[in-house]
């Protein structure tokens, strides 16, 4: 039996109090004792960030890796071992920002990982700069007359690009989100989960407060997620209410099994032959 | 008298004078004897200009010849551009003559005669008979060559090009060249081989099991190579959306217990030098190929340079250990690629293997036996088993070597990042932890500096010595023989093995010396800065030649007489 | 007057008989012929590739950066001077590949320039590999079990995030091209066209005959390009019929308007002023 | 007796230390004393520890002190870390006291002082007096200082900060503290500046227009402060996707006629280095500020290092000249900037500017006089207005320097590219556009060398000297003055223009001294093996910090006598 205990490793938690990641990992330890993955049977990996920052916080097999490229080094390791069971911790600023080319190519690539985008908006490690998904007009010590960017709208990117499993998560519902978390791992394929998080030190917009007048869950509306033209749509409702559950599933062929080498088990668990090494010579 | 012709085939991009080119290496290798031949071409898909120059010799040869026996022009602007590269009695065979025969002229309708013998496709066909024929070589040879190269298609296109061979050996037959000669030199003497073929079978040997990389001349070569074996060899190969992506996937591949390599050039190399610290920092091997042309920048992509040396040395922020290679034959990059993987694992290092497009795109009858380990072994631990509680990714050890597993193969479990850390891999800013960790990195620097091999010395003991590295090793070795032949006491050193750099053994070769030139592809003689660096000792004068051509013995052997008058 | 002779320069066009590309580039000096522009008067930006070669095949100012950088490079320059009239010239793997992620940025900043990406489908000058943009299943040397990623949806992407001017073009239809480019520059903002541009040398599957029968105008359908939604919907229409024309046009404050320190004009016109400097230290 | 004091206030990241350190900053300055402080802070928003450690003088100081005279701890863990560095008689005051008063411990209860005054808010205003109180510093010097400071806020909260700065004062009234001195050294010397703002300064100074960054501490703080003059100075400043947008977009904006800048460390710097290549082949002027700190990889990201030094001058793909400047005190930083950005616009080449986040986040009290352009010349060609046809912006010339022109302002065409060219700026593969290119780049070399300054020497006739560069400085300069007072035959040498290498100045000088040791805040002393590399000298040891922490001049005096053993 797996327990959430062992989960729970001495390593000091260096978040803010209150900060919406406590929501994010409590959710995470739930999820992997629900589906009874003990520690050594998971394998996080993340960028650099305060998101990022969350598999110190659990006792784990884990890598931290560079801003921005925790997606590509997920794939590689897909590469290497696809019973490898990944999941990605991301911000907004390392997936959307810095890595936005490497989640282009992860959702057209289907990987089977789950990603977990941290979402603040705002640069939350750096001391509050503004992130690809800050709303416009949101002042901050950089951007001092305000965001002048469109915002990155990361479910509607991904369902273009033919995501076959896209949700939004609220950290302020562990439950809920702990829930998503289980489906986007039993889903085949990549799997996209952008966490509305509440940032307590920089985003004094985006507050539990804000979100919590907003959010509705889809599930409780009745919305089964396999209408792609009514996902795309509540991809991108966002402001007086805005959706979180599972906005889109649709099962295809992930990238492991598209690679033919890959149909007799993981790369790495073939046999070295030097015969036919030698065979090249002939 | 001793075999040493060489045949130059110019044309525009997609006439198929490599396809010329290729057959005649072919035949020469069925005939037993030795080839070396480099490949010239813009960065365009069609027209412009471009060249295959092939050499043919009776014992082995490393570098191209300035002068050429038999041109054989596909384009008139061939015939401009080369004619006076001619050697003395050399020959021109051309479709394109204009003021019709002329002494050292062989006009040959070739489309005419691929056409006769069954479509304009057998052109090559014709052209390589036709060279063949003026040098003597028997018909039969050619034909079997035709039969095995064609062995995959069909009987007619076999018949045709047999035909148009054919067609092209008759439309010779009377002309006399001298420099024909008797074509029995006993077996095939090894492999042709370029260098992208020689990299991507010495990843292969070496149990690669994960490639990616982002396509980028000349470096995608042995990518093509890996993929095409990838249905027999267990190895997955990714193109990547850029090289970030790239060198970062084979970082997690790697991480996830896969050896992994990616390979690519300058502007490339850049892009990963953040990804090669992340490997450095958390003691992941990799292996990444740089195969160099000309910059900054965008500069010549089809083109050969030696001008990345200290940049690779230094790449990335702050300070690690890690290997540097610039093999200087094929043999030799196969050989650095094993060694590589190899050592990249030892120590959990990165691996950098320098090579460039001349080495990449220029093919050699290799007759060194290539070594193929009959097992590969993996520097992983197994120890953590025992007693997974207190497992610690970094330990601290004199050799700066820690127990390395893989993750999800056991209980223990592997904390990893590219932050400074513990002992057990989470984060620390702690000043203990960072000296610490610091110390067991550089400590490896001992023993692998212990592993470098010593550069090759030719004459080691003469007055002069010409000192290079990488690919113009080739070029080097002739020119020694060239100016010992003429009575001068030159020698040469060249380095294969770069990083950690063999200080000790570089300075006691040195000091035995009057004085040492470098001779790089470069326009500042990098080497020569890292000798100095690494042992005081300052070159006398240097050989250099950035234009992005191969550099030729004659021009080594001329600098050198020019820096002794 | 302006005239296409003042175009055309004699460095020699490296690229291949038959290419879409001397479609495209046709399109270009009739557009600006059209519009009066002079030689000195534009200015070409381009990364590497086929595509990015045009600048250097018509006589103008240009600039011929790095594979994937021409955007930012672009927004720098109009950082510089938001008088420059900048067309950038890119391919489909320098845009949507190596230069991704500032493609995601340049439309979500708006800024003022038009993009004209050559989509051939593959990578061209590196000699046929996959781009982005290749239709899954297509057999290249390195992909030669097919391509196994989903394509990357220019036109979606751009609307996802905002883009006020998303077009798609034919480099069979000159005629077409061209009042597409002259539209293009005559919006405010960033503006984007797709181009399918056949490949002779390594597009075997989207050829001109292809393109031929299934393109169609929108000009031709009565479809006034703004309704997001519908614009949204034939951004997909992809397969029997390909729509070619304006697919979305809004017009929103640029990048450039929404800076307030290029109010007074062009940054580089302002003036040098040591006194303030002086005011810094006391 | 001479006034030399450090006060240290450590407390949890989020707890205002540095408001602390800020005021006592201000008042220090505004009674004619020099200060120099450090901020130490961990990589997180909350908690955690942090202090900030001043150093009060009245004379200049350039590098911080190892002894605490006055330890303020606003946390448990600040005495628990730090008790042990308190200089005899030296003081702690807290309000976390445990085991109530001792000899050497002040127990104040800053926070319900705090209430009292108006609001917990106020209690760093508490601290910073009872600090003031402590040293003797005149309370209507305070006063002052906070009605300054907080002159934009409101009148209460300016009330509540004086009567919490009386609470303070008077909470230790009685004490008597025996470092307490006389506060009357005349008019304030200079401005406080610490590295990030000095950078920022003299980029406004150079009339910098375009700054394109991605946030990466310890860089940051350059941009913050550029923007924060944004609506007085004409200059545009954006927050770019990532690093790599961030270099081009500098590279667009210079094309297009503007000053441009970034900065990053050295992750982003990776990523900057193909953008490098790109203003290099297309000679371009840019300016790229690298603040270092430890790595590999993202290492401590809010520690110090002075470890790219060797990366940043090869960084790149092929050869190019650039200009590398490593400025050690905020005045060079500031004069630094001028520098970069005129001899970037002069040769038409790259300039570097490596500091550290020592430097960035120390203060300084400046009292050099900076330099202040009138007119900044822009190096941009007028010529080809007359005769718009045959403009050629890569014409060749004997300086290497060819006319440059910005785009759409005459009729003269631009024609520019990151792939080799001729002299029109159309790519070329031509051998001799390449030789003449190549040439006429690496001939600016020599002009460039001439403009840099050899490093300055301190008694640099003595027998052994001290190397190192950058903002080890100030610590270096310290150090002899303690060894010489200690009769020791110490000089230094402290290098700021860094490359091209004044290799001649440098071999004059060092050939002098009997031995000279490197001081580097790395783990191989980077400058050593330059040094080695370029003159041929080898240092005789090496006195290295790694752990991302400033280096203590006592710890350099330590070290040279350790050497000298
Ligand atoms: C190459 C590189 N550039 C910049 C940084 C600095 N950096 C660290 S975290 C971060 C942004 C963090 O924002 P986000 O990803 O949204 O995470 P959060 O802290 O908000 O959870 C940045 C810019 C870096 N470490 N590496
Ligand atoms: C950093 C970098 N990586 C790779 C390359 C090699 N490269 C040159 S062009 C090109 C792809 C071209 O494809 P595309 O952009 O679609 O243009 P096309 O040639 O098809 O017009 C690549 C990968 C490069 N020049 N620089
Ligand atoms: S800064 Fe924001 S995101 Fe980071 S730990 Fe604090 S509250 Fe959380
Ligand atoms: S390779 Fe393709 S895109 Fe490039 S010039 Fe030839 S036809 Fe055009
Ligand atoms: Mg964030
Ligand atoms: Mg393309």
């Amino acid at each position: 039996m797996v327990d959430v205990n062992d989960y729970n490793n001495e390593y000091e938690n260096k978040w803010c109090p209150g900060c919406g990641n406590f929501g994010v990992i409590a959710a995470m330890k739930d999820a992997l004792v629900k589906q009874a993955i003990a520690p050594h049977q998971i394998l996080l990996i993340s960028g650099i960030g305060q998101a990022a920052k969350l598999p110190h916080f659990m006792k784990c097999n884990m890598f931290q890796t560079l801003h921005g490229r925790a997606l590509p080094i997920a794939t590689g390791a897909r590469m290497a071992n696809h019973d490898l069971n990944i999941i990605v911790n991301s911000g907004d600023g390392d997936c959307y920002g810095e890595g936005g080319n490497h989640f282009l190519s992860a959702v057209r690539r289907n990987v089977d990982i789950t990603l977990l985008v941290h979402n603040n908006k705002v640069y939350g490690l750096t001391k509050g700069q503004a992130s690809p998904t800050s709303d416009m007009g949101m002042v901050t010590k950089i951007q001092r007359h305000g965001v002048i960017s469109e915002p990155f709208a990361p479910l509607s990117v991904a369902l273009s690009l033919g995501a076959g499993f896209v949700a939004r998560g609220f950290a302020g519902d562990t439950e809920h989100l702990s829930y998503l978390i289980v489906e986007a791992m039993a889903h085949r394929g990549f799997s996209l989960i952008d966490i509305l998080q509440p940032c307590v030190s920089f985003n004094k917009v985006n507050t539990y407060a804000w979100y919590k007048k907003r959010v509705y869950k889809l599930e409780e509306t009745g919305y089964r997620p396999d209408d792609f033209e009514e996902a795309l749509r509540l991809a991108r409702q966002w402001g007086d209410r805005i959706p979180i559950g599972i906005v889109y599933r649709e099962e295809k062929p992930t990238f492991e099994d598209k690679i033919p080498g890959l149909k007799e088990g993981p790369i790495i668990s073939r046999r070295y032959d030097a015969s036919k090494v030698k065979q090249l010579f002939t | 008298m001793s075999i040493d012709i060489t045949v130059k085939i110019g044309g525009e991009a997609g006439q198929g004078i490599q396809t010329v080119g290729d057959l005649l290496a072919l035949v020469c290798r069925k005939a037993g004897l030795y080839i070396m031949a480099i490949n010239d071409y813009e960065s365009r898909i069609r027209g412009g200009h471009s060249f295959f120059q092939i050499r043919i010799a009776d014992r082995p040869v490393t570098a191209p010849h300035h002068k050429t026996d038999l041109l054989v022009a596909l384009s008139r602007r061939t015939i401009d551009l080369h004619e006076k590269e001619l050697a003395e009695g050399g020959l021109i065979m051309t479709d394109q003559a204009e003021d019709g025969e002329k002494e050292n002229l062989v006009s040959i309708p070739i489309n005419d005669l691929a056409v006769e013998a069954g479509g304009k496709i057998t052109a090559n066909t014709v052209a390589a008979g036709v060279c063949l024929s003026l040098l003597g070589a028997p018909f039969n040879l050619y034909r079997e060559v035709l039969s095995e190269h064609f062995s995959k298609k069909s009987d007619k296109v076999i018949q045709d090009n047999i035909k148009a061979a054919e067609l092209g050996y008759k439309a010779v037959e009377k002309r006399v060249f001298h420099r024909a000669f008797h074509w029995d030199f006993g077996q095939p003497k090894g492999m042709l081989m370029d260098g992208a073929k020689a990299v991507a079978y010495g990843a292969l040997a070496a149990d690669c099991r994960v490639a990616a990389f982002y396509p980028m001349s000349p470096a995608t070569g042995i990518m093509a190579e890996l993929i095409a074996r990838s249905d027999v060899f267990p190895i997955v190969v990714e193109q990547a959306e850029d090289e970030i992506a790239a060198v970062n996937m084979i970082v997690g591949a790697s991480f996830a217990g896969a050896r992994a390599m990616t390979s690519t050039s300058g502007g490339g190399f850049c892009l990963m030098t953040e990804g090669l610290g992340l490997a450095a920092m958390s003691e992941t091997p990799i292996v990444i190929v740089n195969a160099q042309r000309p910059g900054p920048a965008t500069g010549l992509p089809t083109r050969s340079s030696q001008s990345d040396l200290l940049f690779v040395i230094r790449a990335s922020q702050d300070e690690f250990p890690r290997f540097v290679f610039a093999p200087g034959t094929v043999a030799e990059a196969y050989e650095s690629m094993l060694r590589a993987f190899d050592l990249s694992e030892r120590y959990q290092v990165p691996a950098i293997v320098l090579t460039d497009h001349y080495m990449h795109t220029s093919v050699w009858l290799n007759d060194t036996e290539l070594t193929v380990p009959d097992v590969v072994e993996r520097h992983i631990a197994d120890k953590p088993a025992d007693d997974p509680d207190n497992y610690n990714r970094f330990a601290v050890s004199t050799s700066g070597i820690s127990p390395r597993i893989i993750p999800c193969t056991g209980e223990a479990l592997i904390v990893s990042t590219g932050n400074e850390h513990r002992e057990d891999g989470h984060i620390s800013e702690a000043i203990d932890d960072r000296i610490a960790m610091v110390d067991k990195r550089n400590a490896k620097m001992k023993a692998m500096t212990a592993e470098m091999a010593p550069p090759e010395a030719l004459f080691g003991d003469a007055g002069t010595l010409l000192v290079g590295w990488g690919s113009a090793g080739g070029a080097i070795r002739e020119a020694v023989e060239l100016l010992r032949d003429e009575g001068y006491d030159a020698g040469a050193l060249l380095f294969a093995d770069i990083w950690p750099f063999p200080a000790d053994a570089v300075e006691n070769r040195l000091k035995q010396c009057k004085r040492f030139l470098m001779v790089e592809m470069n326009s500042t003689a990098q080497l020569g800065s890292l000798i100095r660096e690494q042992t005081g000792l300052a070159h006398s004068g240097t050989i250099l030649k950035y234009d992005g051509r191969p550099i030729y013995p004659v021009e080594i052997s001329d600098g050198f007489k020019r820096i002794m008058e």
